[in-house]
């Protein structure tokens, strides 16, 4: 990445500037986290994560954070931007004018060191709702497929596009008050699943708890916040009205 | 004891998971990743997988498309095993719920693509690696029996008398060095894109499984042919898909004429033809942008020359409905619409065709030691990959080497504890050394530049003797300032430079083999392209290029011929029937 | 499996919110501002009583009062924890909120038949 | 699985609500129902007036300021929880007519054209 971004740097002269706070916590030496703020050159073309790796190739290496595909789709570098959960290989420099541009950790996760979180509590969720397709009886061979219209196939689509940045997660004020709730992408996942004509399984038992959709109170935000168009907010309400169906019908419990 | 231990979480290495899962639940599977499995740089991927499936299409066709796409340095028993079994792979994702893209009365769509003669490209829309790597991914979460190690850094192999004992990795978040016994390990660790400056690969293609091998005595197969995919977009070299150009996109010059037609690539039709024109295959299209930069006809910005995409005819609708990620990311980071804009494109490095050597199973000359995916040369691509053969290799290999792995770990129980235990203690010294004192010299950012630049200048689309020897010159200065490599980190908790310092290590490896297997042929073929030979010779050159670590520490090279099955070497023809 | 009271609950309170969103701003406008401010003339005591004749029209209302004070009750359980940070009384939050509620359907109901 | 590293756990941050725009508004979107709940008792008292004979003194405490002022909130209230109710009953109920996904708008706009009709019809029933 530095080759491009000096690369950059060189051919347009680097006058402008922008400054970024960016949160560090280094475990060995603070107890809580500090800001340090760096000034890095101010490019159109430029994100927030190109200022990040302009600070820790050229100024200071000591730096930690997540990246890697920087263009949207592995779902490493999310990071809190001015208060706001956001992909930083996706969200540019120039949208914050003159700055200072203020970077944190994701809210909501443990931080592990400056702007690393840890996540591995959402993959024990993720496994909990079973995120796999489940099948009954025979299996078909592998020359013949599962029939699916292109119908049934947007029946689910949208919630099968989620990269798990955590944003939603980060942005749900239910999650970071109660780490227990299964949370957005989770239940977005679930739902990818249970939508799927394919599907056979039955997930009613993971999702209608206090801590799976229940724990839902629609605050939308984790909606607003996905960069991918999850609505996660829509998979949660939909599945709340699904499980109340089942509860009250007589024929809902299998 | 592990009885499989896989290094990589792409595509390939879950795919030998579950193989091993499936095929035996008593054995112990590992997946040692250095990223969470569902960011593996599998998950890029955009246009499709190829496996028969139309009607009217068939194995040998597929096969044929291949072959010569790779200018016949394809191992054709290898070829012939990947076409057979690709169709099924790809419906066995279907299986576990790939949301492919579907035709109207539910079966599988295909999509035409470059070098294929026919439609036998699936998609999933345009995120056909998204949608792969996260359905292996949530399936792998069925099986109880696979481990995970997600975030550690596998740093060497542990080998002793020509067997595979474990790995020795640490886990980032901490530092720890820990050795972890297998009886056999897989490697399935991607690319090494990043070797070069302009490149669609992630920061994690660095080409680790091509270094460990390499160090631990395997050899390293065809690394001169590196692929430049022909659309990136400049500065961040984001790829465009060539599904843009499969659902009909032009690609024109300053002139917004569509130069293609000057390089024996067929005549501009209104629609997509297959095998011809924008449907060219990558090498082609490559070198016949640096032949239009040569004419002046490219368009001069500050991130280089480019050419330009076009495709503002196909409709909004259309984009949205068959591309609609190119839309998405020439939206997001290049703020264009290709409904209305053209696209500013030029070639970028893509693809790794060589690395480590292995059979038909994915095994390596080193007992117990297997390799998959981009990381391993199986010579399926040969000198030049098809767009869309990559995924279903992946799958394919990586099921492969993951039945073998199992039947060998079955086969031989034996453990070598020792060995295990003092390469594990070696190895933690050295990073700690690393840690601890680190160097004072240049930044790690400031010679992974310079590496880069000069494997640019000298391996890029065109090569020559000259700036290939000099090349290995740099690289030799080059690896003896990295071992003073400036490190200011000394912290054990999620160090990532220390990671970016040996991950440097590593490419100045891969590098260096690249640059000499590139100056030991004497020929032109595919994406290799000398200007000092400029034909192809079969007479000499129809073997692949090994490349083995002399225990001096330098790369020595030497040949190995290519499988011949049942289709001669002949001439590749584009865009005439 | 443990089972939960919430489905029940939520679809009280969906049905509340429902309720609530058509009917209570109109009467709040003509009850509570339009009358009193004299814009619009009071019914008279006979009017008013005649409107609430009808057994139909007493259920319906006692319907609409228990299903709103379910809304409030449920949003005001949820709201109060989480402003709050008493999550972990939840059982006790709970009892209070519908308790009201149910005290409010109760009353309702007295005073209707 | 790293007895080694100590993460950073941030405190609980009381006033979350107030650190975004859309959390406050989704917190006073929530306290809408305490008016909801205000205004069904309003309501009762009206009825049990009307039912005891007593109507005068009810129109007399209802024409007091304060209470004329806290129907008013309990007017924007209730408004506002109409609005904000009706638009996120979309979200639960996603309908699809032979495939196509009847978008959210129109969903709305059938809400909110059934909260004016009853509206429209209750004005008239009381006032006529
Ligand atoms: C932008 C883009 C688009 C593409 N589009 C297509 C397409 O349309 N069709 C097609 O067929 N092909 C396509 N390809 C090529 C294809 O995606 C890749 O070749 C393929 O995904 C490689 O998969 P893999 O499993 O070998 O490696 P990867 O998915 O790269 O996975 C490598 C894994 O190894 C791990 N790893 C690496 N080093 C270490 C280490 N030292 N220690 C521990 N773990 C390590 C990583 O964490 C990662 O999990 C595309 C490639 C790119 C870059
Ligand atoms: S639902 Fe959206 S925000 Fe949440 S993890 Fe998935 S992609 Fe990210
Ligand atoms: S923000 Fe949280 S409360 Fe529900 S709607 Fe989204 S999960
Ligand atoms: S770097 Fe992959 S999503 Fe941003």
């Amino acid at each position: 990445m530095s080759a491009k971004a000096t690369r950059a740097a060189r051919l347009t002269g680097g006058e402008r500037t922008i400054t970024l706070e960016i949160s560090r916590f280094r475990p060995e030496q603070d107890s809580e986290p500090v800001f340090e703020t760096f000034d890095v050159p101010l490019r159109d073309d430029w994100a927030v994560l190109d200022g990040l790796n302009h600070v820790k190739d050229q100024l200071d290496g000591t730096l930690s954070f997540r990246w890697s595909c920087r263009m949207g789709v592995c779902g490493s570098c999310g990071m809190t931007v001015n208060g706001k959960p956001r992909l930083t290989c996706g969200t540019f420099l120039t949208e914050f004018g003159a700055g200072p541009v203020r970077i944190e950790p994701l809210k909501g996760f443990p931080v592990i060191r400056d702007l690393v979180v840890e996540i591995d509590d959402f993959l024990a969720k993720l496994s909990h709702v079973k995120p796999w397709l489940i099948r009954e009886g025979e299996e078909l061979p592998l020359t013949a497929e599962y029939a699916q219209t292109p119908e049934q196939l947007e029946a689910y689509k949208q919630y099968s596009m989620c990269i798990n940045c955590m944003l939603c997660y980060s942005a749900c004020p239910v999650y970071v008050l109660n780490p227990d709730f299964l949370g957005p992408a989770a239940i977005a996942l679930a739902q990818r699943y249970n939508l799927d004509s394919r599907d056979q399984g039955d997930r009613l038992d993971l999702l209608n708890t206090d801590e799976g959709v229940w724990g839902c109170t629609f605050v939308g935000e984790c909606t607003s916040a996905c960069p991918k168009h999850v609505d996660p907010a829509e998979a949660i309400q939909r599945y709340k009205v699904t499980a109340a169906m089942r509860s009250v019908l007589p024929w809902g419990r299998r | 004891m592990i009885d499989v231990l896989i290094v990589g979480g792409g595509g390939a290495g879950l795919r030998a998971a579950i193989a091993v899962a499936e095929t035996d639940p008593s054995m112990t599977v590992a997946v040692v990743s250095k990223v969470y499995p569902m960011r593996s740089h599998t998950v890029s991927a955009e246009g499709g997988a190829a496996g028969v499936i139309a009607d009217g299409d068939t194995l040998d066709e597929h096969a044929y498309d291949t072959i010569s796409g790779g200018d016949w340095l394809c191992d054709q028993d290898a070829v012939e095993a990947f076409v057979a079994e690709a169709p099924r792979e790809l419906m066995r994702l279907e299986h576990w719920g790939c949301p492919w893209s579907r035709e109207r009365d539910g079966r599988v769509a295909v999509r035409p693509f470059g070098g294929m003669k026919r439609m036998r490209t699936w998609y999933a829309a345009d995120k056909t690696g998204f949608h792969l790597l996260h359905t292996l991914f949530q399936t792998t979460l069925k099986y109880q029996e696979i481990v995970r190690y997600d975030e550690w850094y596998v740093t060497s192999l542990v080998v002793d008398d020509g067997r595979v004992h474990g790995v020795v990795a640490v886990e980032i978040r901490t530092g720890r060095v820990e050795a972890i016994a297998a009886r056999t390990v897989i490697l399935a660790t991607g690319g090494c894109g990043r070797v070069f400056p302009f490149t669609t690969n992630a920061a994690i293609k660095t080409g680790d499984g091509m270094s460990l091998a390499y160090r631990a005595g395997a050899p390293l197969k065809d690394m001169e042919f590196v692929q430049y995919h022909p659309t990136g977009l400049p500065f961040t070299g984001i790829l465009i898909t060539e599904a843009a150009r499969a659902e009909g996109g032009w690609l024109i010059n300053k002139d917004g004429y569509r130069y293609l037609q000057d390089y024996d690539l067929g005549q501009p039709t209104e629609t997509p033809k297959l095998r011809s024109m924008e449907l060219g295959p990558r090498d082609r299209l490559s070198q016949a942008f640096v032949a239009e930069q040569n004419k002046g006809r490219t368009v001069e910005t500050p991130y280089g020359p480019v050419v330009y995409l076009d495709l503002r005819h196909l409709g909004e609708a259309k984009i949205e409905a068959r591309i609609p990620f190119v839309r998405e990311l020439c939206r997001s980071y290049q703020n264009l619409d290709p409904a209305t804009d053209l696209i500013p494109v030029r070639p970028v490095v893509h693809y790794m065709m060589g690395g480590v050597h292995t059979d038909l199973h994915g095994a390596t000359p080193i007992a117990g030691l297997f390799a998959a995916g981009e990381t391993a040369c199986v010579s399926i691509n040969g000198a030049n990959r098809l767009g869309s053969n990559s995924l279903p290799e992946i799958l394919v290999f990586g099921a492969r080497a993951g039945a073998a792995a199992a039947a060998f770990a079955r086969e031989h129980r034996e453990g070598e504890a020792a060995a295990v235990r003092s390469q594990g203690a070696d190895e933690q010294r050295r990073l700690r050394r690393a840690l601890e004192s680190g160097g004072t010299g240049p930044r790690i950012a400031d010679l992974r530049e310079e590496m880069q630049h000069t494997l640019e200048g000298a391996a890029g689309i065109y090569r020559t003797h000259d700036t290939l020897a000099k090349a290995v010159e740099t690289l030799e200065s080059l690896r003896e300032r990295a071992a003073d490599a400036r490190v200011d980190d000394h912290s054990t908790t999620f160090n990532t430079e220390l990671i970016s310092l040996v991950e440097l290590h590593v490419m100045l490896d891969v590098a260096e083999t690249i640059v000499t297997s590139a100056l030991n042929r004497t020929e032109s073929r595919g994406a290799h392209q000398r200007l000092d030979f400029p034909a192809r010779d079969d007479e000499r050159f129809l073997a692949h290029s090994l490349v083995h670590r002399a225990p001096s520490g330098t790369p020595s090279v030497g040949l190995l011929p290519v499988a011949l099955t049942r289709w001669p070497p002949g001439e590749r023809i584009y865009g005439r029937d | 499996m443990r089972r939960t009271p919430e489905p029940y609950l939520w679809l009280l309170f969906s049905g509340g919110g429902v309720v609530a969103a058509l009917l209570l701003p109109v009467l709040v406008l003509l009850f509570g501002v339009l009358m009193p401010l004299g814009l619009v003339d009071w019914p008279t005591q006979a009017e008013l009583a005649a409107l609430l004749d009808p057994l139909l029209v007493r259920l319906a209302l006692l319907v609409v009062v228990v299903l709103c004070l379910f809304h409030a009750a449920h949003r005001i359980r949820f709201t109060s924890e989480e402003i709050l940070g008493v999550a972990r009384f939840d059982l006790a939050v709970a009892v209070l909120c519908y308790g009201a509620a149910v005290a409010g359907g109760v009353v309702a109901a007295l005073l209707l038949f | 699985m790293s007895e080694t590293t100590r993460t950073y756990r941030p405190r609980r941050d009381r006033m979350w609500f107030l650190r975004s725009r859309a959390y406050t508004i989704f917190v006073i979107r929530e306290l809408t129902s305490v008016f909801v709940a205000w205004t069904i008792a309003y309501l009762l008292l009206l009825v049990a007036a009307a039912l005891d004979g007593a109507l005068p003194a009810f129109t007399a405490f209802a024409a007091q300021p304060w209470v004329i002022a806290l129907n008013l909130v309990a007017l924007a209230a209730t408004a506002f929880h109409s609005v904000t109710f009706l638009n996120l009953a979309p979200k639960a109920t996603v309908v699809r007519l032979d495939g196509w996904r009847v978008p959210a708008f129109m969903i709305q706009g059938g809400n909110h054209t059934a909260w004016l009709l009853v509206s429209a019809v209750l004005f008239w029933v009381v006032t006529r």
